[in-house]
């Protein structure tokens, strides 16, 4: 019984040790990630993904424009 | 005559027990609750229907060859609270906890509902009549994580038997957050505390969400594994939501999957209604140790915003402290809510999300510790 | 040379079976009807597909190890039917039915046809070469429910082997119902009856609406508990649809999940269209008898209509006792028809929707006695 | 053969009588219900519930006017 | 104190082993492939994801009792491939490829990758330290099929051991045709046969593409009933779609149904991803087969597609030979896009998508000939 | 060793040869099946279905018409 009680207790240290550890770690991890992110990639990111976005809206520009004349083609034959 | 007698004899009148009947009413009384007061209906319907089918004398519903039994394998192999899990990760806006990761460890200090009620229902064995194993507490405690799917899934690992009892006050109390914590939080602020306005938060881009879900996993990987599995599918939830090019998947999984998974799952909790596992002190204590967990995570969460409002340099409003239980988005409305009563131009709102979705991450760590320090 | 021989003996020309053959064919057929005459596709194309699959020589889709073994076991084990129900219990509307309650009388006379039927199966042993039990006639009775899920539900309890023909039969005569009825209607009715105009149905209220699968869930547990897993899912489904508070449950029951098994329920049943199970005499009188349940069960529905319309203070016009059988909404649209025949201004759709789904809960009560008595 | 009959005959009596027993009473059920509603919970309920819809509806407008300033406000400065 | 012990003899730094860190590595590699790149993120996030659960020391997700050990049931049993390609299926359009059947024989050239590479795999014997089984061979060639779940049902039969790295393998590839293919393209046609413009299409009726499905089942019932799970499958969503009487299942076939066995197959396929079965240099081999096997099956369809120019009356480019290799309909797109560089008004996109959806074919007939003759 | 490579190339041969044989099969069996509907069911087919379309159209017209009717003469009384 009460050696019970000593391992919840035990376990109620440890866990919110953990859970506290865990999640000021997860603080650091996300600021640490965040300014990384705002130094080595920021409106870089931003900018490359826009321009790779803009080259697949363009591929996918063209590949929209051969579909419809294809489909176009092919149906208005019929 | 014959055929007649036999058929009385199979009639359910004839058959009940009044335990049977008893939690018949249970099951009624649930789809009270999520029907006419809107207590998490989306679970607490399902749930209810369960523990009537599942006691009907005669039909077997629940035993071996019925419809519930096999619902059950579902909970059993830990398969559906895995897959809300991924789900509710899909539904899970990130954003405003990255604008301000700090708010992360109002819901740590949250968790302290789980271990508190722990402990509460050790010493609970007291009581005369009462016996609660480690096991049994851990699976009562996780109670205060304030979030289903992790509720079930510790509860369906350590104690199967008490499950049922646990997915009802877990449900039943994260509806009731808006009874339960607001006197709480009144009396553990000032009225200047509660004015506190909060400043703006910042813009988050696309690629730290995109990050944050593999971060979390990675960390849980490797400082605790045994939470992997919950905060695993989470992370996966979230990321085919984030990273915008699974979008299929991502809708599938929080729409249509996660509602099929949760007819399925409510059915099988119900099944666990059943009056030999239901009606003993046992599930009194399981029900009162909930509230106290509840109470205690909710103070915490707003003592540690006390103490951090003390030491940032940016001002914390203790209320968004609350929000740390999880019990999303509930929580988090409950202390906008009182934070417009004090300051009818203060919305806490957003701010509060970031403690709230940082509980969920909390008690998945807080079920993955009891999970791996419990043999 | 010898992995030619080889591939030419396992190639299908060379393994089949004249019985594969003919089953294929029916396959086919099935597959015409739905495609081209539009007999209950939903079901029949994935039934006549599983037939096709279930054929095939060497490839062993039905036995185990193939997928339609594994599906099967969603029939063997109930859960798909089950499903199904609670599907269509979240589609169906019962306000008609609970506007004009008498209606329900017409829904129990018309299961007479069950009951008929499998006294005929019974008498059918006087035949040589035919031999029916006592479970195979309860199973074969089930037909003139005109409920499909019921119907499988039933058979694949009593009767697995008959499950096949049975499934076939009940589908087939259920989206023949346009064919069948009619005529029983026109020469059971005088021209005078079938002009009969009904009074408004009067508002019912939502509250009535959500009480009333709780009423029926009641009843049927302390009544008939071995028809509740039947009518527990059916209630299930109608009362997440009716309470508005687990809409998106609601229609996750009603399209995609009872999709996804209607799916898979068609190929099960059609993996059971084997050419040992249905090429037999058996077969011939399961068909012949199904039909006549249909018969019986319009004429039992359209006499107890001209009954209570000798009785009522209220006009009733005979044609909705047709409706009965079930077979929603075909059966009530049939009704709909004749009376507009005789009369182009008297819309009996709305009428006739009483008796119809009240049909529904008279073949699941009706399942439920059979599989109470029959052990 | 004729036992078979018998026991087939009893089971048509048996089940045509509970499956009218059992939607008789279903009838007797709903009007009784149908009859308490309307006496005891009749516009008492519409408007009950009229009344907690609208306080919802208010409760809900406040959260939705509430999120849509913090939204609001949360995007405006980015 | 033993607590913390044990806690840090639980976490994953502790016990990771440096296969485990490698292959999370590569389930990161994949992630990162499918977000950033675009690689077949359908599948290959689900896949990496698996991947890095998978290999999770202590928490044990792909061993018995974890969720990933569960999922995998579904490939085992080979179900999960069966239903993607049903829903594949049902998203087929046949209308290219009815209106000009003779492209089926392009489709059929742009196999012969799949038996070249088997035999590479044979001859990689020679090299030491790796072993390649007949069945080895075989399931490594049909990645040459460049169609995903056909790869994954003949793996999952033949060498499931290997399942993991063809799986990779296979989707890989598929998302690299746009890098693979222009370059052979190139190589193996002049600029005046890129420049060649085919003629339109003829119309194709209702009641063809309603056949169709069944025309291609009954083949392969007839010759070659081992492809029948795949053709059957594939022939049953395909009519569910054309047949436009069950629109309902047919969209829930290729929405709903389809999105959750991909996540649950992608997760599965990543459980394979562990080191000892994967960090073998059979991977390598297996890796570079796969891309033989591209390559093979890309030049063969353009060979093909020229010497059928040369004995056709209408003109055929031979660039929509390459879409031969299936890879739908990413293969498709590349001629189109190679063709339209020789010549900006030649749009071959629904003329490389008869070739494309053919090679679908293809690559389940060569499924079925490994399956039948490989004991 | 050179068993198995023959054993390849054996299999190579006869599946190439299935696979082409299927498909050409399949080709022969498509233009028979164009050619057959096309002579056989040619408009007609479009016809008969554009008719029993039709029919079915007008019938789901009349149910329309009965059920609106129907419904609206239910509701317009309450
Ligand atoms: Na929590
Ligand atoms: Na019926
Ligand atoms: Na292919």
């Amino acid at each position: 019984m009460t050696e019970l009680m000593s391992s919840g207790l035990e376990l109620m240290l440890a866990g919110m040790a953990i859970v506290f550890l865990f999640l000021a770690m997860l603080v650091v991890v996300i600021n640490a990630t965040s300014k990384l992110i705002t130094r080595y990639l920021p409106e870089e990111v931003a900018s490359h993904n826009t321009v790779s976005v803009a080259t697949n809206a363009e591929t996918n520009k063209h590949y929209i424009a051969a579909i419809t004349a294809a489909v176009h083609q092919y149906r208005s034959t019929h | 005559m014959e055929n007649l007698i036999s058929l009385w004899q199979s009639t359910g009148i004839y058959n009940f027990t009044a335990g049977q009947v008893f939690m018949m009413l249970i099951g009624f009384l649930l789809l009270f609750l999520a029907i006419k007061k809107g207590f998490e209906p989306l679970l607490l319907l399902p749930i209810g229907f369960g523990a009537i089918l599942s006691n009907i004398p005669v039909a077997g519903i629940s035993q071996e060859g019925g419809l519930l039994y096999f619902l059950y394998y579902g909970i059993k192999l830990g398969i559906f609270p895995l897959l809300i899990f991924m789900g509710v990760g899909a539904m899970t806006d990130f954003g405003p906890m990255l604008a301000n990761p700090k708010t992360l460890l109002l819901g740590a200090a949250a968790q302290f509902g789980i271990f508190a009620s722990l402990l509460g229902a050790l010493a609970l064995n007291a009581v005369p009549g009462l016996e609660f194993t480690l096991r049994d507490a851990a699976a009562i405690g996780i109670i205060g994580g304030a979030d289903g799917p992790t509720a079930i899934y510790v509860a369906s690992k350590l104690a199967p038997d008490l499950l049922g009892a646990i997915a009802v006050a877990a449900y039943s109390y994260m509806a009731l957050v808006p009874l339960i914590q607001p006197p709480i939080m009144r009396a553990l602020t000032t009225e200047a505390e509660r004015k506190i306005e909060m400043q703006q938060l910042r813009h988050v881009s696309k690629t730290e969400k995109i990050l944050f879900p593999l971060i979390l996993l990675l960390l849980s990987i490797l400082l605790l594994p045994s939470s992997t599995p919950l905060v695993g599918m989470f992370a996966l939830g979230n990321l085919m939501n984030s990273c915008g090019v699974v979008d299929r998947l991502s809708q599938t999984a929080q729409n249509e999957l996660i509602n099929i998974v949760t007819i399925f799952l409510g059915l099988a909790v119900g099944s666990k209604l059943s009056a030999e596992a239901f009606l003993q002190i046992k599930t009194l204590g399981i029900l009162a140790l909930g509230a106290v967990a509840f109470a205690i995570g909710t103070a915490s969460g707003v003592i540690m915003a006390k103490i951090m409002n003390r030491f940032s340099d940016t001002p914390i409003n203790p209320l968004i402290g609350a929000a740390g239980v999880s019990a999303v988005p509930m929580a988090a409305r409950v202390a906008n809510k009182i934070g417009l009563e004090s300051n009818p131009h203060n919305f806490l709102l957003m701010h509060a999300m970031g403690p709230n979705v940082a509980g969920v991450i909390g008690s998945a760590v807080a079920a993955g510790v009891l999970l791996s320090l419990i043999k």
